[in-house]
């Protein structure tokens, strides 16, 4: 939401009254998830002992650090009305990928580069094989995510590839203005998405693709284009995730960001991405990041049993979709 | 160096939380938590990005040590030096922490039974109990139930392979039986296949990563018309699984399980962090624990005798 | 009980978030009437019928049936009181067959299995009874537009309701369809059946309806128990709120040279090659019966289908074929005819829908759009084509039918550099006084120098506007006429296939 | 696709030579799956030793069983535009539950009655949150699918829960006629719910209202209704599917069908149920269980190393799909 509704909605012919009660509600629509977030938040720091701490707070923001950098991407994704289940091989497979070139060219900067470029290219055949193949995205994407989930075990033979070069560590370990440089790499991708979805025509074009993707053809938008773009990007990203979590553990796993997949796409949708396409904020993301984050970080701070965590989990997300939900109900009937 | 308000908390992170070894790990912790009055925080750490994740939560909720089965060995260097970043006190458990060179680093206490160790185990009772059935090593087949994509089960099955080797069965006969996901029905549709292949074996023995891979392949065998006398299967960690089979009236081809002893790692570790905290006794660099094999015959006696 | 009208609307009220459809609106239906309904573009009508249909519960008022008050909670509640409604958006389902769409929801059954022969028996005896020729085993998705449409109609009638409510069910039929409903019409109000007509054109509401009530912004501003004396500038007028004397208000102007320039055009559903020219200032109307490929042709030449050999020039300037975007930045732009699946984007904002290709033109940086110029763009287009919506930022989807088709319109009317602008039907679904504004927009354009293809099945519409006839007919062009020689006898002639005979249109 | 569109599209004016084309060309649009699936079949026997022997068959039948009988309902699940992703976690729930309930009450008959009972609860929590408090099923599934994994695991401990009765195996190991009895259950499943699919009121309703749900209310059919039997019977085939499971391994397993739900959808997608909602065969999702279940046995067979069978199922999934659209495309121009 670029500029507010409420502004808009005011500008109808009304009594006061209902002009104040709508803009109300059209605020509490706009801003009810980031309100869940603040008071989960609020609630998590009174009763759960250490967690708002600095370190702790820090801790949550690495931890949801590689799940928020392709949150951005899906938003996307999803808002064009595509799916990626792919995301998770390519973590894994640019992470072992980035550490098997450092090694052999002794470059880290030309590992890095080519587990970027390597990323790209499986999503540019994703997106290829989706927007002129015509096949449905879900499908293409689980083909993919078997197929880079191979390559990155035939690549590493199954094993972790250390890398040499202590240069590597760098990127995953050191800090800047008291925040660990993963975690400004994040935040500088909510802040490139968010302007790319909300200021740009790429932005506007995937949202509308998403919402029709016929009728935006004939409105002129490069559809095909745009749709390779966005799994090429998503790809690009992902493999960027990949080598900073593969900096981070300092040797790139062919057996990490297993279910990733369906964490991102659960963030995403937690933030109000519609699987119809067509709608996404980037702040909503934001909090459906940290929402799942949150939850976990405070199960562990407050050591429940890792088979209730499952229950937990499970609920937490019914609870603030069917939250986001109810206020879509007061709007439609 | 005990903490400010002398409440020791202690860290204790397992790879796979669900399993019911490191749920028995946890277990034994808590009863030593118990006993020594600390606190102690159970956390899962599944994978490399976890492990990070979770050490940061540690420190936040200021624990001053943790144990560790890391879901990778090769995760070492970056455990220890963010250990250190933290200023945690670090000990691993079950799985040895390994440098970038593939060297254990030493400076980590540990405690545990390399994963070829319990696999030779598997191999070496499978052995011997062929001698005493009096199988003939070219009549007979074994089931590698593999799942290569995990680094400790190839482990454990390259060295159960190793220790038939050298009792002398035939490198031919093993046959590999590679299951897409580590249960049960994986394993069975894997081993059945494998059975398929070789038709002419007159008996099996089975091995691979846990109870439940043996398990998969003990049924298989079982489907396919081998009876409890040509089947020999031997799996690891002692679980539920393992002693079900053991607690059916018939005895069936699952005939035992390398049993470590969920007790002295959890329990045992815990108290040696507390103590390495509370009162600076740096615990053991290296304490090696052994496999006990479990059979229909002995598994309650042993497992009473390892208090569990 | 012949007091007791059939259906009655009682101090009806709905609000949506932001706009009030409906306020105290009631008025009365008879048994054996068939009873008109009339009113701007989002003047609530649909609405209406959705609270008849049980789609929507009213905030205030109530619906009575013979006088007993009826409490509709869904769709299956009003459908066992015996209502049947025909949505002004189509709703069937493309994969299932035209006996099981008309029998959704009741098939029959035997032995707790569906009994399909006895079910395609009846459907066929049905279909042939109400004279409707259709395949009842062809699915839904390979007939055309119309062939649909005749489908949800017949599924209404089949339901064998006391009470039957179109909306605008002509908006897509061609003429030989549009008789068979009407014949089916009066067959049913002599059946003592009470029905709701809607519909913008007001020689149908003439034809068929005895009474008529007319709604604006919500509210009830006239009924007509009898249309009997009443003239049709009255209800235009009551209506619109302003005279309207002629609708098309045709105003001659000078043309230049040849902007648009169309060449042995082939596509793949259009093996004939098809040539034409359009001169600035000009404008030219296609006519033809439904189907005749006039769609078609115009998607060819606008990039959105496949061109197979030809040419398309544009003040000279070939356009690439194939190459949507080629076309619109040589100023060549199409307004698909089907409006929900090609023009609006649903779930976007009224001024998104506006904006989506202009705004390439005013970007900040080069980079970044311009929300101002945005906003500024889409409230002109709001005031000047009068589209109903509380605000710009209204999802498209909510809005009614009328006000999305002049929001898609508006779309192209924000290109910078407009040379040719192709409407497919853009008149459809749109009242009376929208339609004046339309054709109104379209004068100025030509005026400005841009070249106008109107697509229209309205014959009285087409001649009415068009400087140029060209008719179509099986994909091939088949008369030219100028606005002086063409008539309503001699276009017809043209577009109606060899052999068939020659029934005139009705007068618009 | 039970009334041949041939038929149909006999019915319209063309010429002979046109007709019997069209004819011909639906045949083939109608039956391609099944073709390939024979040639692929015909192929493997032909080149892979073993393959084509009554025990591999058999072996085959059954490895498929459990996904087979589940895709059934999961067929409904994708025609009515819904989505199941809770499955897995059910069949480990039940096969825990059946066990401890056998053993507490002693009695097979109870154990397997109530887990059947408990899945069919989870199949109609997930059909009511979707149907009536209308959130997505991607997200509610999802959720399910976390909180019955968590109760398996809080169940059973986290442990195998065996089965003291000698009764209960029988169901999963005995044969009838040659085949394990699972093989019949599953054959039994395609028979009930193709009927079901074609030949009633329910499955007419079922792709109708994934074909338009909007359309299918308007014309009075109960759609919350349908939605939640469709769901309910999911999990109550799922409960099955689970208690053979156990059945056949001789004990509940918390951790067992990981991963079978993205199984089943694959598989129905292959057999060319569309995601859209509106288009299923039976016959179509017998394919596609048996193309999934064979690549794997042969790949098995050929001992082709487990890195590089990610690749093959991967391309597998691409070509089989790859090869449904180039008819689709054909058919849509
Ligand atoms: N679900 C909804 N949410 C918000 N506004 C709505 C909704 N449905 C209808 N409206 C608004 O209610 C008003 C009445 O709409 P309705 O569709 O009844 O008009 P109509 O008379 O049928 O117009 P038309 O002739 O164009 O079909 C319009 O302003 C429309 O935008
Ligand atoms: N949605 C559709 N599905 C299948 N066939 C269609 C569809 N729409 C149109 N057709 C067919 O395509 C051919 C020509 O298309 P179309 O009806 O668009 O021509 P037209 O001259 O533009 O007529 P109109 O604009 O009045 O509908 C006809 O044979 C028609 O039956
Ligand atoms: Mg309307
Ligand atoms: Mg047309």
């Amino acid at each position: 939401m670029t500029e507010s509704n409420a502004a808009a909605i005011a500008a109808t012919r009304e009594t006061p009254r209902d002009r104040r009660r709508a803009l109300l509600w059209q605020l509490v629509d706009d801003y009810s998830l980031i309100g869940i977030f603040i008071v989960l938040f609020a609630v998590l720091s009174m009763t759960v002992r250490y967690f708002f701490s600095w370190d702790n707070v820090v801790g949550l923001a690495l931890s949801v650090s590689q799940i928020g950098m392709v949150a951005c991407t899906m938003m996307f994704c999803l808002a064009s009305r595509d799916f990626d289940l792919s995301v998770g091989s390519t973590v894994a497979f640019a992470g072992v990928f980035c550490a098997i070139v450092s090694n052999a060219t002794g470059s880290v900067v030309i590992g890095i580069a080519a587990a970027i470029v390597a990323g790209a290219l499986v999503g540019f055949v994703n997106g290829v094989v989706i927007a002129k193949l015509k096949i449905n995205a879900l499908i293409t994407t689980l083909a993919t995510m078997e197929i880079v989930r191979g390559l990155a075990f035939i690549a590493s033979h199954g094993q972790a590839v250390g890398v040499s070069s202590e240069a590597f560590f760098t990127l995953g370990s050191s800090q800047f203005l008291g925040l660990p440089v993963p975690v400004w790499v994040t935040l500088a991708c909510f802040v490139v998405f968010g302007v790319l979805l909300n200021k740009t025509i790429y932005g506007r074009n995937t949202l509308a693709i998403g919402g029709n993707p016929d009728a935006a053809r004939l409105a002129g938008v490069a559809v095909d284009r745009v749709r390779i773009a966005i799994f090429l990007i998503q790809g690009l990203i992902a493999a960027l995730a990949g080598v900073i979590l593969a900096s981070r553990m300092t040797s790139g796993q062919p057996n990490a960001g297993e279910g990733f997949e369906l964490n991102v796409i659960s963030a995403c949708v937690l933030g109000g991405v519609s699987l119809m396409g067509g709608r996404a904020t980037i702040s909503g993301v934001l909090v459906g990041v940290l929402i799942m984050g949150t939850v976990q970080n405070a199960m562990s701070l407050m050591n429940i049993d890792a088979f209730y965590q499952y229950l937990v989990r499970g609920a937490i997300l019914l609870i603030a979709v069917l939250v986001d939900q109810l206020k879509n109900r007061r709007q439609s009937r | 160096s005990a903490a400010p308000n002398d409440e020791v908390k202690i860290g204790f992170v397992v790879k796979q939380p669900e399993e019911p070894w490191f749920q028995d790990e946890w277990k034994y912790a808590e009863q030593a938590a118990k006993e020594k009055g600390f606190t102690l925080v159970k956390i899962g750490a599944p994978d490399g990005g976890q492990v990070l994740t979770t050490i940061d939560n540690l420190k936040a909720q200021h624990a001053q040590g943790f144990i560790i089965c890391t879901p990778d060995v090769k995760l070492g260097p970056s455990i220890v030096a963010k250990a250190k970043a933290d200023g945690l006190k670090l000990m691993t458990v079950d799985d040895r922490l390994v440098d970038g060179a593939g060297k254990p680093i030493e400076a980590v206490p540990h405690m545990g039974i390399s994963a070829s160790k319990i696999g030779e185990q598997v191999g070496q009772a499978i052995a011997d109990e062929m001698k005493k059935r009096g199988w003939k090593p070219e009549e007979t087949g074994a089931l590698r139930v593999s799942y290569d994509q995990l680094p400790t089960a190839r482990e454990r099955t390259e060295g159960a392979i190793e220790a038939l080797s050298a009792a002398g069965f035939p490198k031919d006969n093993i046959v590999n039986a590679p299951q897409a996901k580590t249960d049960t029905e994986n394993a069975f549709n894997a081993a059945n296949i494998a059975i398929t292949q070789h038709p002419d074996f007159k008996h099996w023995v089975a091995f691979g990563l846990n109870d439940e891979a043996v398990l998969g392949a003990v049924r298989a065998a079982e489907g396919r018309g081998f009876s409890a006398e040509n089947v020999i299967g031997v799996g690891i960690g002692g679980s539920k699984s393992a002693l079900n089979e053991f607690s059916k009236a018939q005895a069936t081809g699952f005939f035992g399980s390398v049993l470590i002893s969920p007790k002295r790692h959890g329990y045992e570790t815990s108290v040696n962090m507390y103590e390495w905290i509370k009162n600076d006794k740096a615990p053991p660099a290296l304490t090696l624990t052994t496999g006990q094999l479990i059979t229909r015959a002995n598994a309650d006696e042993i497992r009473k005798e390892m208090g569990l | 009980m012949a007091d007791v009208p059939r259906l009655e609307f009682r101090h009806i009220g709905k609000t949506f978030p932001g706009v009030r459809a409906l306020g105290d609106v009631g008025f009365e239906v008879r048994a054996g009437s068939v009873h008109g309904l009339l009113g701007e573009n989002g003047a609530g009508k649909s609405t209406m019928m959705k609270i008849l249909g049980g789609e929507y519960i009213p905030d205030e008022g109530e619906v009575a049936i013979d006088g007993r008050t009826m409490h509709f909670r869904s769709a299956a509640d009003a459908i066992d009181a015996g209502v049947a409604v025909i949505h002004q958006e189509l709703q069937y389902v493309p994969e299932l067959s035209v006996m099981e769409n008309l029998l959704l929801g009741r098939l029959p059954t035997r032995f707790g299995l569906v009994d399909r022969r006895r079910a395609l028996a009846w459907t066929r005896e049905r279909l042939d009874a109400l004279g409707v020729d259709l395949d009842p085993r062809a699915k839904l998705k390979k007939l055309s537009i119309g062939q649909r449409q005749m489908v949800e109609i017949v599924k209404a009638i089949l339901r064998d309701a006391k009470i039957l409510a179109l909306d605008e069910p002509t908006s897509s039929l061609s003429h030989r369809e549009t008789d068979v409903l009407f014949r089916l019409v009066r067959d049913l109000r002599a059946q003592g059946k009470a029905m709701i007509y809607i519909s913008h054109r007001m020689d149908e509401i003439f034809e068929l309806c005895d009474a008529a009530t007319i709604f604006r912004d919500g509210r009830k501003v006239a009924d007509f128990d009898t249309l009997e004396g009443v003239t049709r500038d009255t209800l235009v007028q009551r209506m619109v709120g302003r005279e309207i004397s002629d609708i098309f208000g045709y105003r001659p102007r000078t043309q230049g040279d040849v902007r648009l320039s169309v060449e042995g055009v082939t596509g793949r559903a259009l093996p004939v090659p098809t040539s034409f020219d359009v001169r600035a200032g000009e404008i030219v109307g296609f006519f033809g019966l439904v189907g005749a490929g006039r769609s078609e042709i115009m998607r060819v030449v606008y990039g959105a289908d496949r061109r197979v050999s030809g040419e398309v020039r544009v003040d000279g300037h070939p356009v690439r074929p194939s190459r949507i975007r080629d076309a619109i930045r040589h100023g060549l732009v199409l307004c698909p005819e089907d409006r929900k699946e090609e023009g609006i984007i649903g779930v976007r904002s009224v001024s998104e829908n506006i904006n989506i290709s202009a705004r390439r033109n005013h970007l900040t940086a080069g980079l970044f759009v311009n929300d101002r110029v945005e906003a500024r763009t889409a409230d002109s287009f709001i005031e000047r084509l009068r589209i109903r919506t509380p605000h710009r930022r209204q999802e498209i989807r909510l809005l009614s039918g009328g006000n999305q088709q002049k929001a898609v319109l508006s779309r192209w009317l924000a290109e910078k550099d407009l040379r040719v602008l192709i409407v497919d039907e853009p008149t459809r679904g749109i009242d009376v006084g929208a339609k004046n504004e339309i054709y109104n927009v379209l004068y100025e354009l030509a005026e400005r120098g841009v070249a106008v293809v109107m697509i229209s099945s309205e014959l009285p519409e087409v001649l009415g506007v068009s400087d140029r006839v060209i008719t179509m007919c099986h994909g091939r062009i088949t008369g030219q006429f100028d606005r002086a020689s063409a008539n309503e006898q001699n276009v017809l002639a043209a577009a109606l296939p060899e052999g068939a005979g020659t029934t005139l249109p009705r007068n618009a």
